[in-house]
């Protein structure tokens, strides 16, 4: 090794070894705007009954790389250049016809959404038994072995269930299927891509535990499309890191995790929060927000974001370096030996500040029928209980976490909160006063102390309407005069780092993070004294979270606000936290401080979310985990006795005795180590931690 | 299934009563007497006000639609003022000529737009996709009367191949029937058709970008059973829902055509009778017309569960 | 900071700003399609032509002479009608008719089967109710209402108008009440209201416009089955009193000469059909538009 | 029932058959394009079946009146005692009369019936159900054109097959007519006619099928009492549309059009030898004017429209140049005729003078008409022309309904009409609504007129004189302008000979088909 001449890699080595071979891909989009270039000169490789992560940020190119092996960019994209060598065979020279006959029986691939990756008009058995019919397959055979399938991804009564319809079938279900579908022929190479973004945490790890005993006992390799890196972590031998298109770091997981060798990849593990993070302390947060791929910055695409860019980076685009065995990295400076050090945290604008005062929020036995104001012109809709007896409280500077799967009534009470859904039982006191039938959503009395930041920023910002006016709008109703109005924009929109600047354009031309900015804004502008944030930044990359975490806890000590944050990401609810309440299926199953519910969690389900939810961290791989069964049961029809039950490892259904799960609901009561849980049988279920 | 329809019952019963309600004032709106037409062009007011009378058309309006209202559920549906027949004889020496028409008519709604649709969404050549896209267009800005006249003057002069004018019953002879009954109904189903084309075409081009798409690709289907099994029966919905709102649409056109091609159709007793203030038939056809548009709702929505299990099994 | 900064003092003017009306300039979108540019040309010319009728053709419509069913000549381009008057001049002056009729009655009732439709923004069973009418209105076939109508009013220029609003009503209706039901559930929507922002300003503001695409859409395509509706009244004999020309009362008409005077139906065969074209095009450039983000 | 239940297989091969057979009948026999008839004077055949496609639907209940609807097929059944003619309205042409003897002082006539006549029931006709009918049709409910002629007389059976008619006024210049428009109806089946269910007469011809709305068909009858007719079949469709009327003709499916507007029959002969125009009694088109409001009130405004409207453009461009604008409702076979009125003046210029003199330039006219394509087409001239004299006008057409229970109530101010020329004077005066003095639906009415009107009723055959003063006032009054007398002709197919025309419709004792 030279220090003048930084090695590059070998290109074209003859392994034959390897299984995929991918070697300076190139996959262009032509629009209207010039030419995307979405892939640029991607090489990796993937060896048998290997797992091989694929991690970068939206707009990276790694989904779009993913496709390209298959020959599956929709149009106006184009692979042109580079080769796709699939045992030998370059995928990207063959006919259509070869190509048809090879997807499926030796290369398949997983999508990220199962709801709609499946048909919804077939059979899921006609759908599993049509990818071995096309490559062959006799009619009764296939079917055959589409029942075979469907007890290997582990669905429960098979049989019944391959003449059902996709609808008919859970989230993780359905990914279970399109996994069997995957593996119908006996493929090699399993192409995943984001195979669990749209899952619960427990559900995901079903579906990653399934993944790894497939591989285990067919021994198919699998290409891992994710942008998370606790699942790389969980999941994968070797890691490919992506940034603007390229190939910015690979090697093997351990190295990757232990000693990146690139500033992105070390920031990027730092800015994560982690579960197993003691005190509160700020994020080190990458600023700025990933290229759009179709303005990517001159030299290394990282540079504007990068804490160590030099005049170089700026100016050529650095090639991949060997810097351990099988681990090369793209960078300027780390290339040249610099010691990446530990991102500092971010500054914080303010001290924290007591907890204290008079509840701002105050929740009884709240009930929020989903289905009330249903129904046709004659007879009414069934009640349906998204919310089913909560009781909660939020003080100045409090941060309260609510955490729990998608379906258990988080957002529905954070909706009753704020007056969108009405209130068909219990009590809700804001800013001391109880709220009667009238105050609607928006009525003086909640917005001048409510605000609500939603978990959608796009969604939840009019496409129509400059931020400009989403904001003024605000103010108007606040009562800020109209010549006031401009300077309290600025002020805001500084206050929460948008360019004022860009205060004139369309929530479209912005970032998803910007956007959140905007809402966050927007909810400023009312002067609340407490801020219910709904999911705000599990629709983020994991480096604009880290902004947006920082920016709310910002808030929150400069301007007193108390907070209730929504979300499912256990790690992040921790972070910004002081109490965590842990909701399943309508009702609260245990509440308390943060840092005594995650040491010692006392409630079965907060235990198994705990364990379920995966660990950048490759030491934990093999740590124990509680997997828990089945699906998350409908609100329309609830459980009788504790709700928990059909899901629970400790309840009924792995212990015949324990009846009084069927018969009584458990109500929460304080457990041994001071948080409060309602479960009949407290703290048997410890989550292992680290 | 069937509990779903029994669900249906009240709304679709409180639909019909309202209706009926329409439908008896609407027409006696109409200034005019049929008691005058009936009394003829000379006649004498004396002679007018003696038939109203034999009519009944003297009794207030209540006493007028209770007694229609009490006809109708024991099934009497009246007489028509204008020929003395009770209405259901009227409608049902016509209701053949009309149904055969809807009917010919509508399978070529289903057949053509789905065909056209069909073609224009899986072509991508760009000549294929102009020439498909360019007949859909066209098709679109031509009123039904045009195509007829247009059809009439190409059968009717240059080409006598197919019967221009009247009718035969297609139950009495089959193969003449048939033939009389092409011209009309290719007249009145091939605007329609190219409605219902752009919503299959729309609606395929949008399911082509459906995650399951990709699935079945990556399966590796054939892109040729990717459109049969895949994207064809997930494109059908809003086609489906389209000809069942349509489908009133196709008697009512049925008004102009019946007239051009001289059959005696439901739509030509429709205009008439309007014209001559025959309430009694009147009501009785915007009752049935809105009856037939709410059972084709129905079994729009019946299709639409045949064709989606979401809906089916929901 | 420096990142963001850098950039922002070398853009002098933000090229991402949105336009300063940015309904409009969607709008402007239109003339981006080939489709576009030939529906509007189209009914550019059709409209300048309606509008310089009486430049063109000072002496009316109704200009009867003894010279009845001539054919073609240079005096009288697709020759005379059984009055002895311009055929071509009456076409124009019947596609004057015809337009004023759609561009009166179309927008008319667009906004009264749009009020509807979002009555159910007041209270939901009112708006439950309304639909229903509506829905009634669509079971009846558009030509027997078509024909009723008229018959009420009594044949003329306001009973083909009030035909032609009616028979729009149910597809506006449902179409808004359809709009109204999604966006009022979307986040933008309720987003405002928890801000508190008025009913109705979060009903002007966020709801309505955003309904507005796929009406003018409608709007395009009604237009077209306007057209057809005052053509098929004109067959019925219930069409626009003469000696008034329109299109459809000129092909009735002409219809009966078709063997020996074929330029009586030619003309305002063809006139029509390039008005029905020219808004079916409209209706598809507008949606490409309109699903433009 | 069982001739109809087909085993399983066979049906299916009857269905492979029909579908074989439709692939093949485009070009094979069972085409249902049919060649258009070679035409030309070929040789009667006996029997064969007579196609007619008439605009108007039959109305059974109304075959005591004259009209469009039952003009192809009543007078195939209903025969009356004699048919009046054209020609001479004084002339009677007897059918189921064997004798009709005038009084001297005219008021009385003595009719004998024909012995043997039958309803097609197989009962005798006698005189009762002759003074039945009349009775009938005299009836307030009766739809019957003369029923104030009826209302006049005195009707007596006076032996089995006699009946005596005593009038108020002369009977001859009434009786052809009244008697043609009064075909003998069966008093025990008279009920079935209101709704078309059981339609008995004496006729040629029995009712074989019906169906309301869409068409009528007679068959020949067996037991007729007279001599039995060529044509065994005689098909009346009701095609309401032109274009699809001119179609039905053309493709041969029809043989005869009627209620086309004169413009498309005459389009429709002109290029083409194998049809012909054909023709029975005229209509009579006027424009009468309300007298008592609006500008028609001032009769300078009335005059001043009379000859502003220039007629032989009217005959010409809406009648084709058939009809004749002689300006008179008479007709010209009236023996009282007045030859030296005819005629009209079209002078606009002295029309604008007279609207100016009278004040009323730019005041509205507004005309009602019976909205049908001839009378919307006489509109067009007629507002055209008074529009150049300075005055507005404007359209109310409407439906039939409406027009005609505005008209009854004198209700429909200005207004275009067509009535039948189906008598002589006196007749007309006493029967026709514009004219008559009871239940009339004009508006203009003074003692004058009822005066003059009621000399030439009274006058009878020497009526010349009070007809010659009638019309001369009603000149000077202009309240009533005759615009156009016009044929109303059918199209028929040259395989057709020997259709014949009365008053009540058309009869087809000497009608044959050549094929």
């Amino acid at each position: 090794m030279t220090i003048t001449t930084p090695s590059t890699e070998p290109a074209g080595s003859l392994d034959t070894d390897l299984l995929l071979d991918v070697r300076g891909l190139q996959t262009h989009f032509e629009t209207q705007f010039g030419i995307v270039r979405a892939v640029n000169d991607v090489s990796f490789t993937v060896r048998p009954g290997e797992v091989v992560g694929i991690v970068g940020e939206s707009g990276s190119g790694k989904s779009v790389t993913a496709r390209s092996i298959l020959r599956m960019i929709h149009k106006p994209g184009r692979v042109v250049g580079g080769e796709v060598l699939y045992r030998g065979q370059d995928l990207l020279g063959v006919s259509d016809k070869e190509m048809q006959a090879l997807r499926g029986s030796e290369i398949a691939m997983v999508f990220q959404d199962p709801q709609s990756a499946l048909n919804p008009v077939m059979t899921v058995g006609d759908q599993i038994a049509e990818a071995l019919i096309v490559h062959g397959g006799e009619k009764k055979a296939s079917r055959a072995r589409a029942l075979e399938l469907l007890e290997q991804v582990g669905i429960p009564d098979a049989p019944r269930r391959l003449d059902e319809y996709p609808h008919q079938f859970s989230g993780g279900m359905r990914q279970r299927v399109v996994i069997a579908i995957a593996l119908a022929s006996s493929p090699k190479l399993l192409i995943a891509d984001e195979p669990t973004t749209a899952l619960d945490v427990t559900i995901q790890a079903q579906i990653l535990r399934l993944l790894a005993q497939l591989r285990e006992d067919l021994g198919v390799a699998v290409l891992m499309i994710t942008h998370d890196m606790g699942v790389v972590a969980e999941m994968c031998d070797r890691v490919v890191v992506m940034y603007g298109g390229r190939v910015m770091e690979r090697g093997p997981v351990e190295a990757i995790f232990s000693a990146p060798q690139l500033p992105y990849t070390a920031d990027l593990l730092a800015a994560m929060p982690k579960l197993e993070d003691g005190e509160e302390h700020r994020l080190p947060a990458i600023p700025g927000a990933p290229p759009d791929p179709s303005r990517l910055p001159t030299g290394c695409s990282f540079n504007p974001r990068c804490r160590f860019a030099e005049d170089r980076c700026r100016e050529s685009v650095p090639v991949l370096t060997i810097r351990g065995p099988e681990h090369s990295a793209a960078c300027h400076v780390t290339g040249d030996g610099a010691p990446l050090t530990p991102a500092p945290p971010a500054e914080a604008t303010a001290a924290r500040r007591e907890i204290g005062g008079e509840p701002l929020l105050e929740i009884t036995d709240l009930r929020v029928d989903v289905n009330c104001g249903r129904g046709g012109l004659l007879g009414k809709a069934d009640p349906v209980y998204a919310v089913d007896g909560v009781s909660l409280e939020v003080r100045p500077g409090e941060t309260l976490g609510l955490v729990g799967e998608s379906g258990c009534g988080k957002s529905t009470l954070a909706r009753a909160i704020m007056g969108i859904n009405p209130v068909s039982g219990g009590s809700v006191c804001i800013g001391g006063q109880e709220l009667g039938p009238k105050d609607r959503a928006g009525s003086k009395r909640i917005r001048e102390t409510v605000q609500y930041v939603f978990q959608d920023p796009f969604a939840s910002l009019n496409p129509r309407r400059t931020v400009r006016q989403s904001i003024e709008e605000a103010l108007e109703v606040r009562g800020v005069p109209a010549k006031e109005r401009e300077a309290e924009i600025l002020r805001l929109s500084e206050r929460v780092g948008l360019n004022p600047l860009h205060l004139d354009r369309l929530p479209h031309a912005f970032s998803g993070g910007q956007r959140q900015r905007v809402g966050i804004a927007r909810a400023l502008a009312a002067e609340p004294r407490l801020l219910v944030c709904d999911e705000p930044v599990s629709a983020l990359d994991v480096s604009i979270q880290a902004q947006i975490i920082n920016l709310l806890s910002d808030l929150r000590d400069e301007l007193d606000l108390g907070f209730l944050f929504i979300a499912h990401d256990l790690s992040v609810v921790k972070h910004i936290s002081d109490r965590v309440a842990v909701m399943y299926l309508g009702t609260f199953v245990e509440i308390g401080d943060a840092e005594q519910v995650y040491s010692d969690p006392q409630h079965p389900y907060t235990a198994s979310l705990m364990a379920s939810s995966p660990k950048p961290d490759v030491a934990q791989r093999d740590r124990e985990r509680i997997v828990l069964t089945g699906d998350l049961p409908s609100p329309k029809n609830p459980p009788t006795g504790c709700r928990f039950r059909t899901r629970c490892p400790i309840g009924p259904l792995f212990r015949d005795d324990r009846q009084v799960c069927i018969e009584q609901a458990p109500t929460l009561t304080p457990t041994a180590t001071g948080q409060m849980a309602a479960c009949h049988f407290p703290g048997e279920l410890a989550a292992p931690t680290a | 299934m069937i509990r779903y329809l029994v669900r249906k019952l009240p709304s679709v019963v409180l639909v019909l009563l309202v209706t009926s309600v329409i439908a008896f004032s609407l027409p006696r709106l109409v200034p005019g007497d049929p008691a005058a037409l009936l009394a003829g062009p000379d006649a004498s007011p004396q002679t007018i006000a003696a038939i109203r009378a034999e009519l009944g058309l003297d009794q207030p309006y209540v006493t007028q639609y209770l007694h229609w209202m009490q006809g109708l559920f024991t099934g009497d549906l009246g007489t028509s003022l204008q020929y003395r027949r009770p209405v259901s004889e009227l409608i049902g020496d016509r209701i053949g000529s009309t149904l055969e028409l809807a009917v010919l008519a509508g399978l070529l709604l289903v057949v053509a737009g789905i065909g056209l649709g069909v073609a224009a969404g899986s072509s991508n050549r760009r000549w294929s996709r102009f020439l498909t896209e360019g007949t859909n267009t066209t098709m679109l800005a031509m009123p039904p009367f045009l195509a007829g006249l247009l059809l009439i003057l190409v059968f009717g002069v240059a080409l006598p191949v197919l019967p221009i004018s009247g009718e035969v019953s297609v139950l009495s002879d089959p193969v003449i029937g048939i033939q009389y009954l092409i011209l009309p109904a290719i007249a009145l189903a091939l605007p329609m058709a190219a409605g219902i084309a752009r919503l299959v075409q729309t609606q395929m081009r949008s399911v082509q970008q459906e995650d399951f798409v990709d699935l079945a690709t990556a399966k590796g289907v054939p892109s040729g059973r990717i459109y049969r099994r895949h994207v064809l029966r997930n494109s059908l919905g809003p086609a489906v829902v389209a000809i069942g709102i349509r489908f009133g649409d196709l008697l009512a056109g049925a008004v102009v055509i019946e007239a051009i091609f001289a059959r005696n159709g439901i739509g030509q007793l429709a205009v008439t009778s309007a014209q001559a203030s025959d309430y009694a038939v009147i009501q009785v056809v915007i009752v049935g017309t809105v009856f037939v548009a709410v059972m084709a709702q129905l079994l729009t929505e019946i299709t639409l569960a045949a064709l989606d299990p979401r809906i089916r099994l929901a | 900071m420096s990142a963001t900064s850098a950039p922002a003092r070398r853009a002098t003017k933000d090229v991402r700003r949105a336009p300063r009306f940015p309904t409009l300039h969607r709008y402007l979108m239109v003339l981006k399609s080939g489709r576009g540019i030939t529906a509007l040309v189209l009914l550019g010319t059709l409209v300048a032509l309606a509008l310089l009728a009486p430049a063109l053709f000072p002496g009316g419509y109704d200009e009867q002479s003894s010279g009845a069913l001539a054919g073609p000549s240079a005096a009288h381009w697709l020759g005379t009608d059984e009055f002895g008057r311009d055929i071509l001049v009456r076409t124009i002056y019947g596609l004057r008719t015809d337009l004023t009729l759609i561009i009166t009655a179309v927008p008319v009732s667009l906004a009264i089967g749009t009020l509807l439709g979002l009555t159910g923004y007041l209270n939901g069973r009112l708006g439950l109710f309304v639909q229903r009418a509506l829905d009634i209105v669509l079971g009846i076939p558009g030509l027997l209402l078509g024909i009723m109508i008229v018959l009420v009013i009594g044949a003329g220029w306001f009973a083909l108008f009030s035909a032609i609003v009616i028979a729009g009503l149910p597809q506006f209706g449902r179409l808004a009440r359809a709009g109204l039901l999604t966006q009022q559930d979307r986040e933008y929507a309720v987003a405002s209201r928890t801000l508190g922002v008025p009913r109705r300003t979060v009903m002007v503001r966020h709801i309505l416009p955003n309904v507005v695409d796929p009406l003018l859409v409608t709007a395009a395509i009604y237009t077209v089955a306007a057209i057809f509706i005052e053509a098929s009244l004109s067959i019925v004999g219930l069409g626009i009193n003469p000696p008034q020309p329109s299109l459809g009362a000129l092909l009735n008409t002409g219809a009966r000469y078709v063997q020996t005077l074929p330029t009586y139906v030619i003309g305002p065969g063809v006139v029509l059909l390039l008005l029905a074209l020219a808004f079916t095009l409209l209706s598809d450039a507008l949606n490409k538009a309109a699903n433009r983000r | 029932m069982s001739q109809t239940r087909l085993a399983p297989v066979s049906r299916a091969l009857v269905g492979i058959a029909a579908l074989v057979l439709a692939g093949g009948s485009l070009t094979a026999c069972a085409s249902a394009v049919q060649q258009e008839a070679s035409g030309g004077s070929g040789e009667c055949v006996d029997g064969g079946t007579l196609t007619i496609a008439n605009a108007q639907a039959p109305i059974p209940e109304r075959v005591l009146a004259q009209g469009a609807a039952n003009q192809w097929w009543a007078r195939g059944v209903f025969e009356p005692l004699a048919y009046g003619t054209a020609e001479d309205p004084t002339a009677l042409d007897l059918v189921l009369a064997s004798d009709i003897s005038l009084s001297d002082d005219d008021l009385t006539a003595v009719i004998t019936l024909n012995e043997g006549v039958t309803f097609s029931t197989g009962r005798d006709m006698t005189a009762d159900d002759v003074v039945w009918t009349f009775e009938t049709a005299a009836s307030e409910t009766s739809p019957s054109d003369v029923k104030a002629i009826l209302a006049t007389w005195d009707i007596e059976k006076t032996g089995d097959l006699e009946v005596t008619i005593t009038g108020q006024n002369p009977l001859t210049p009434v009786l052809a007519s009244t008697l043609d428009l009064t075909p003998i109806v069966d008093s025990e089946t008279y009920d079935g006619l209101l709704d078309g269910s059981q339609m008995i007469g004496t006729g040629p011809y029995v009712v074989s099928d019906y169906t309301a709305g869409a068409g009528i068909t007679l068959e020949r009858r067996d037991d007729y009492w007279g001599e039995e007719p060529s044509l065994a079949t005689v098909q009346v469709d009701t095609i309401a549309d032109s274009t699809a009327q001119i179609s039905a003709l053309r493709s041969g499916s029809t043989a005869i059009a009627s209620g086309l507007t004169i413009q498309d029959a005459t389009t429709l002969v002109d290029g083409d030898d194998s049809f012909s125009l054909s023709s029975g009694a005229d209509a009579v088109f006027p424009l009468v004017i309300d007298t008592t409001k609006g500008a028609g009130a001032d009769v300078k405004v009335r005059q001043a429209i009379a000859m502003a409207i220039d007629r032989d453009r009217i005959n010409e461009q809406v009648f084709s140049g058939l009809g004749d604008t002689d300006g008179l409702y008479w007709s010209p076979s009236s023996p009282d005729y007045p030859t030296d009125q005819a005629g009209f003046t079209y002078d606009p210029d002295a029309a604008s003078a007279l609207v100016k003199e009278a004040g009323a330039e730019g005041e509205t006219v507004t005309i009602t008409y019976l909205n049908i394509p001839t009378l919307a087409a006489e509109y067009q001239i007629i507002a055209n022309n008074l529009e150049a004299i300075g005055l507005t006008v404007k359209a109310t057409p409407l439906a039939g309904p409406d027009f005609q229970a505005r008209a009854a109530e004198q209700a429909a101010g200005n207004y275009l009409i067509l009535r039948g020329s189906n008598g002589g004077t006196a007749f007309m005066l006493q029967t026709n609504a514009d004219l008559r003095l009871a239940g009339a639906h004009r508006v203009f009415d003074t003692p004058e007129y009822e005066k003059l009107v009621n000399a030439v009723i009274a006058a009878g055959e020497d009526s010349a004189e009070a007809t010659a003063a009638l019309t001369e006032y009603m000149n000077e009054q202009a309240f009533l302008d005759v615009l156009v007398t016009a044929p109303f002709p059918s199209v028929v197919d040259s395989s057709v000979q020997g259709i014949a025309y009365s008053l009540g419709g058309t009869n087809y004792y000497d009608a044959c088909v050549t094929q």
